[in-house]
């Protein structure tokens, strides 16, 4: 057998209650792209820690170009030249761009901070990433797309001879996946080893040379020739079974409008904003990344005060001042940054999903009925699979996928009548999506109406019976899903020049 | 120019300073110059009151210290802005840890106040006709700070020489100098001590035997079998004589507030307007504030 | 998937691991109950558990202070200002109803200006409750004159100083307090809220929970909680002191974190809070019984509070 | 991209937006200058900066304590002990340097001692740092007797009291160290690692920062800095005092946050820093001056402090 670049042997990782590694072995040749994928919690991302010294496995080994290596911290990975760009930012919201992407590696003398080469090397780095930001913003004042671009640019500044991305493209725009991919294709130009953690499998396809898929901790196979492999074939080994359309649509009757927004005007939208849904319609926003989706969203869910307009629920006007009142009159969101907005990581998986909905089963009109709580958990850990030791585990702990499940088990378990979903299936498997899609047909069954943001296009198409476009704070169209062609969308969404 | 006076105190809150600071604006309202009253609860603080005053134009100071060893820093920070000064209260101690002569002063030693209570006790354990070997002597020490320190060992000095035994003394080191802090330190030595029926108590100041006086009630100790004398005779002992069943707190020693702070004021006054300087010390007497007298005593 | 790791919720370890302070907690009194005369008897229980009202008392809120993610300096002040002003409404008026409602209502009130200023106007809790620690402070002196209140009516001293079942009323109301608020803290909607706003405030607003009135609700309730504990305290002194409580915000805030409370909020339990209120008790109570020396007494408590936390830090690393 | 919004560095607004605290401060001490007598003076001014000397220096390194995202609450004590360390070591040795530097290098040790607990060992912060505030306070009393240490070497003196180029050079002391400070955190790495560490802990060790290193440095300096401050002021006192710098802790953390520096970590500014000292200091000041009686300085102090907060958080609203 020939030697890989880099080799993993035997690696197990465990946390309690969880083997998130067993026994994994595989390896990945310098200039090649390395697929891997995996349903949620199936270990990816546990591997890529380990791989930067950020965890220590259990047992096993990893040996670069022939050498083993033992990582303690992650400064040893990176000095070792390895780079791993996380799931999740791992970014210091309060420093500049700059200083953000030179964090653990500051250009300096003799301790002193070289600020000039500092703001050169970042504009470069900016540059470099096809973006047009100021080095000198802070970086809370970025887009979570152009986020997640700044924690690119930051691994690619260490020169790394190994690269590891870990759901990058998830909450990139169109145009920013085809800068990503025109960047990675130079690394490997350049003989880099890299690895490619997706959910998009299109994204696999397109970029990789070869690919492993894991399932529960371990590995299933390794293809070194992508030839032979069908999309077919990959999902099934991941996900065990076969899916054969992942949209799975479900055509359904419409009822009698049942959410209006009229006129809404606030912070983030351009142009006041008008739509309609119906009972058992599913509605799904495009858009380029900062088109005003999630702003307009959050306007709608009271997040942030409208200036003018009104909301009606099954006819009704309805008074929105924050989200509280919004779930009262049946309006959820879900948020489009889970971590920040969603997950409480520090509260149990049960105290995640009854956060809510808690408040209509109380005893006595006062004290938690805890027996119907745990119900509440049980329940959505099966339907929706929710990877977990226990329902007591902490959220933080389980795999981003799964917390977005949990997210979503918030909602389904409050009797709501509008489903507002950011990025519902931002950085989840595709069995789970396939089961998010059937979610949502179901609740639009259940004559309640479904409106999603999705920034791939494929899926807006796949999932939505209309498809509502927006464009740099406003909505310029709607399509039903039989008119929808990607041209017809795309020229609605793109800038007018 | 107008005289101004700055009278610097260790602790304002305390209700003898805030005495001590009303007669001396008293004093102010007679003779026509302004009092200044600052709360100077460190060293630090004392030294920028010092700029603070001269900075307003103040042409001397009085000073009750938060430390006796300041004295040599006060003093130099005095000269430099060109105050007059005088300590009362607590006398300066120099760097040879003797007092220092050369400051004017009013005041009563710390020590001889102590001495004061435990004089006292001794006085109503006998007329009680108390057998010295059944009596339970609660010491409430707070060593943190010197002056307290000093008041307690002067009581127990007294207490050991007039044949107090020894092994009845028990020291009862408070957490705090409040009566709070009192309360939960003799609980302990009560709760150690079980087998004493008799107690007498002496500490730092009133809050120190009220909260000793508040425990032993809670473990039964009625009046007569309590002696607790206080220092200060402030509302804390005032609201015990006036209660109507007598309390174990039998009395407190009354430290003239009025002459403490009257006087100082004036000679100080006296001695910027007129030139005359004060006498280098003046001792003053404390008075013991009981059931029996206290009506006449409250300023 | 594998769950052989997965502990059983009853087992020994489960419970160490989770409960470390308590079991800390227990080997420490036995030790002191062994090694210290006059440690475990009665009358030494009994002042123990008097020379922890107040602190206990106000520990319970202030655990709802820091598990929603803020801070409480103001409650050492709230103590001494309702203690006084109950002592002053009583003298005013005669009447021991009025004057414990005055100084209860004194305290929330303390705790609604701190409540609003944090979470309507949105100030650092840290500032706003320092200041009106201060404010509050010189309320008291100002009420009082700088004087202690000696209160005249003899009934009020009931509240502080009578026995219900040979046990001082004092100490009934800390373990009814403590029965209380740890219903509330695991029972009820606020209780589970508070714990979510202290792990994601932003998470918390979004999943539909009322952010500031549960903030206010919570300060509002610390202030009459302080007040409650202040008008105890003017009632077992029988009288209301300005100069009352100083620094006691610290070991309030030091039990709770002792206890496991989380300084960055979302984590606390109330077993946890017990436990931390009774661990500091019990230093103070065990040196003074042993005579240690007081300068020596300021080394010992501060060493023994590091031994407990670094025991309690221990387990986490056993996982 | 639209672009209008973002504002020019150079702009008022963006001044005050940014430094909304240091206007606060300009006109607080324009007001006061005009409206309390003796303010505006230039003993009065060399007074304001001598009462701020301490909590000055201290304020220093607090800030990258609390920027690191971490709480310091031993300085006081570290201040009492220093000093009192230093004296004793010149009074037995008739060394003035070997004082100086055995008071520093104790205030180093009492640093390294929480650096380690709450690096290394993984301690939380307020816990260790108050049990070291109660152990080095006992230490200082067992040190001093209890007593202040009185100093026999004039020359000691002179590190205080003396003058140059006619200002005391306590203040210039105080502008070195903030001009230190200030460049140590603005143009250094370890200053960018602090600011790192506090705004997101995970991230900053994931980037291959020395976390664990880098807190250790900072309390060995916050610990060498107070026990610079505890000689320095008891040169001043011509004693070294056990008593000294009770409460200075939450002073200096109150100047910090007030001068913008987040509890949470990752923000602060030494310009913010400096004024927030100078407020405080200035509030204390000007009531002394207006010779407000102390209860009522308690109330003013507070409602100031409330105040000034309330006026740097509109700022935010008005973005
Ligand atoms: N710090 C942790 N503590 C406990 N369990 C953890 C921790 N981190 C990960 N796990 C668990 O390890 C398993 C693997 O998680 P991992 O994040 O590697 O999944 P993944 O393949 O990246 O999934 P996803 O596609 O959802 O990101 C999951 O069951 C997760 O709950
Ligand atoms: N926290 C923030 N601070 C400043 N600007 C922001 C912030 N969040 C978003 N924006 C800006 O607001 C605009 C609208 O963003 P929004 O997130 O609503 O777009 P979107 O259509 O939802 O796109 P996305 O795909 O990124 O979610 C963008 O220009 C974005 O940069
Ligand atoms: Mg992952
Ligand atoms: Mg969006």
């Amino acid at each position: 057998m020939m030697s890989h670049y880099l080799e993993f042997k035997n690696i197990t990782k465990t946390f309690p209650g969880v083997k998130a590694l067993d026994e994994v072995s595989f390896g990945v040749d310098s200039g090649s792209i390395h697929g891997l994928v995996g349903e949620n919690g199936a270990g990816k991302s546990t591997l890529l820690h380990t791989l930067s010294g950020a965890f220590q496995p259990n047992k096993g080994q990893i040996i670069i170009d022939g050498k083993q290596r033992n990582f303690s911290g992650t400064r040893d990975a990176l000095d070792t030249g390895i780079a791993v760009i996380y799931q999740e930012l791992n970014l210091v919201p309060e420093m500049t761009v700059a200083e953000n992407l030179m964090v653990g590696n500051f250009p300096h003398k003799k301790g002193f901070v070289d600020h000039h080469e500092l703001m050169e090397k970042a504009r470069q780095q900016i540059e470099g990433l096809m973006e047009d930001f100021d080095p000198d913003t802070k970086l809370k004042d970025l887009s979570i797309g152009q986020r997640q671009m700044v924690e690119i640019g930051k691994a690619l500044l260490q020169n790394a001879r190994i690269i590891a991305f870990d759901e990058p493209t998830s909450s990139l725009s169109e145009r920013e996946v085809k800068h990503l991919f025109k960047i990675i294709n130079n690394l490997k130009e350049q003989g880099c080893a890299i690895i490619y953690v997706s959910h998009r499998m299109e994204e696999i396809f397109k970029l990789c040379d070869a690919c492993t898929v894991f399932r529960d901790g371990k590995h299933i196979e390794t293809y070194r020739d992508m030839e032979n492999v069908t999309h077919d074939l990959l999902v099934q080994k991941m996900v065990g079974r076969e899916i054969k359309d992942i949209y799975g649509y479900e055509p359904r009757d419409k009822g009698k409008t049942i959410f209006q927004v009229k006129g809404i005007y606030g912070p983030g939208i351009s142009k006041k904003a008008e739509f309609e849904v119906a009972a058992g319609e599913v509605v799904g926003f495009f858009g380029l990344v900062g088109a005003g989706r999630t702003e307009l969203f959050k306007l709608i869910y009271g997040e942030e005060a409208v200036e003018s307009g009104e909301i009606r629920v099954n006819g009704e006007r309805v008074e929105i001042n924050n989200p509280k009142t919004a779930i009262k009159n049946s309006i959820c969101l879900l948020p489009e940054d889970r971590k920040d907005e969603g997950i409480i990581g520090i509260r149990s998986v049960s105290e995640n999903i009854n956060v809510s909905c808690r408040r209509h089963s109380l005893k006595a009109g006062l004290f938690l009925d805890k027996e119907k709580e745990k119900e509440t958990t049980d329940i959505f850990i099966k339907s929706l699979d929710i990877k977990t030791p226990s329902r007591e585990q902490l959220a933080g702990n389980l795999s981003g996928g799964n917390q977005q499940k949990v997210i979503l088990s918030r909602w389904l378990s409050e009797d709501v009548e509008v489903f507002l979903m950011d990025e519902p299936t931002r950085g989840i498997d595709v069995g789970a999506k396939y089961e998010i899609y059937k979610i949502m047909y179901q609740l639009a069954g259940e004559g309640k109406a479904v409106v999603f943001i999705s920034s791939e296009l494929p899926e807006v198409m796949g999932v939505a019976d209309r498809i509502i476009v927006m464009r740099s704070g406003e909505i310029v169209g709607s399509l039903d899903r039989e008119e929808a062609t990607e041209e017809k969308i795309l020229s609605m969404a793109l800038p007018v020049s | 120019a107008d005289v101004k006076i700055g009278f610097l105190v260790k602790q304002p809150e305390e209700a003898w300073f805030q005495d001590e600071w009303r007669y001396a604006e008293e004093a102010g309202e007679d003779y026509g110059f302004e009092v200044i009253k600052i709360g100077t609860t460190d060293g630090e603080k004392v030294l920028s009151a010092i700029d603070n005053l001269a900075a307003q134009g103040a042409q001397g100071f009085i000073i009750c210290t938060p430390d006796v060893k300041l004295g040599p820093a006060i003093k130099a920070r005095a000269d430099m802005q060109g105050l007059k000064f005088m300590s009362v209260d607590d006398r300066f101690v120099g760097s040879d840890e003797q007092p220092m002569e050369e400051v004017h002063h009013m005041g009563i030693s710390a020590y001889n106040i102590g001495k004061l209570v435990g004089k006292t006790l001794v006085e109503q354990m006998n007329e009680m006709g108390w057998d010295y070997d059944e009596v339970g002597y609660l010491e409430m020490t707070y060593n943190q700070l010197p002056t307290i320190a000093e008041r307690t060992n002067g009581a127990t000095d007294v207490l050991l020489e007039k044949g107090f035994p020894e092994a009845n003394r028990y020291e009862s080191p408070m957490k705090t100098l409040d009566t709070e802090g009192s309360f939960n330190a003799a609980n302990i030595t009560i709760t150690k001590h079980s087998d004493v029926d008799k107690w007498i108590i002496a500490g730092g100041n009133d809050s120190s035997v009220i909260g000793a006086v508040r425990a032993l009630e809670g473990q039964g100790f009625g009046a007569d079998q309590v002696i607790g004398i206080g220092i200060n005779g402030s509302n804390f002992a005032i609201n015990e004589f006036e209660k109507n069943e007598p309390t174990g707190f039998y009395a407190s020693v009354k430290l003239s507030a009025r002459q403490h702070g009257y006087e100082t004021a004036e000679l100080m006054y006296k001695w910027i307007a007129e030139g005359e300087e004060p006498p280098k010390v003046t001792w003053t007497a404390g008075t013991l504030m009981h059931r029996g007298n206290y009506e006449e005593l409250m300023d | 998937m594998d769950n052989s790791g997965v502990k059983s919720k009853l087992s020994l370890k489960y419970f160490y691991d989770n409960y470390s302070i308590i079991v800390i907690f227990v080997v420490m009194f036995i030790l002191l109950s062994i090694f210290v005369p006059y440690f475990f008897t009665w009358r030494n229980m009994v002042g123990l558990a008097l020379s922890v009202v107040t602190i206990g008392i106000i520990a319970n809120t202030m655990m709802f202070a820091l598990g929603s993610g803020d801070f409480d300096l103001s409650v050492s002040s709230t103590v001494a200002f309702s203690g006084v002003m109950a002592a002053v409404i009583i003298n005013a008026t005669g009447n021991v109803w009025l004057g414990i409602f005055a100084g209860i209502i004194g305290g929330g009130i303390v705790g609604i200006i701190n409540g609003f200023s944090i979470a309507k106007l949105g100030l650092n809790a840290l500032i706003v409750t320092l200041a009106t620690q201060m404010i509050f402070r010189g309320m008291a002196f100002i009420l009082s004159g700088g004087r202690a209140v000696g209160i005249r009516e003899a009934g009020f001293f009931k509240l502080g100083n009578s026995m219900i079942f040979g046990i001082p009323t004092p100490i009934w109301i800390i373990i009814i307090s403590f029965i209380i608020f740890g219903i509330l803290l695991n029972n009820t909607v606020f209780g589970k809220n508070t714990l979510a706003i202290g792990g994601n405030t932003k998470a918390a607003r979004l999943a539909g929970i009322n952010v500031d009135f549960t903030k206010i609700t919570i300060f509002t309730l610390q202030g009459i909680m302080a007040g409650f504990a202040g008008v105890i305290l003017a009632s077992r002194m029988t009288s209301g002191q300005p100069n009352a409580a100083q620094g006691l915000e610290l070991d309030v805030i030091s039990a709770c974190v002792l206890g496991g409370v989380s300084l960055n909020g979302g984590i606390a339990t109330m077993s946890g809070v017990i436990v931390g209120v009774l661990i500091m008790g019990m230093i103070s109570n065990a040196l003074n019984l042993l005579n240690v020396p007081t300068f020596y007494q300021y080394v010992v408590r501060g060493a023994v509070l590091l031994i407990a936390i670094y025991l309690d830090k221990l387990k986490q690393r056993n996982l």
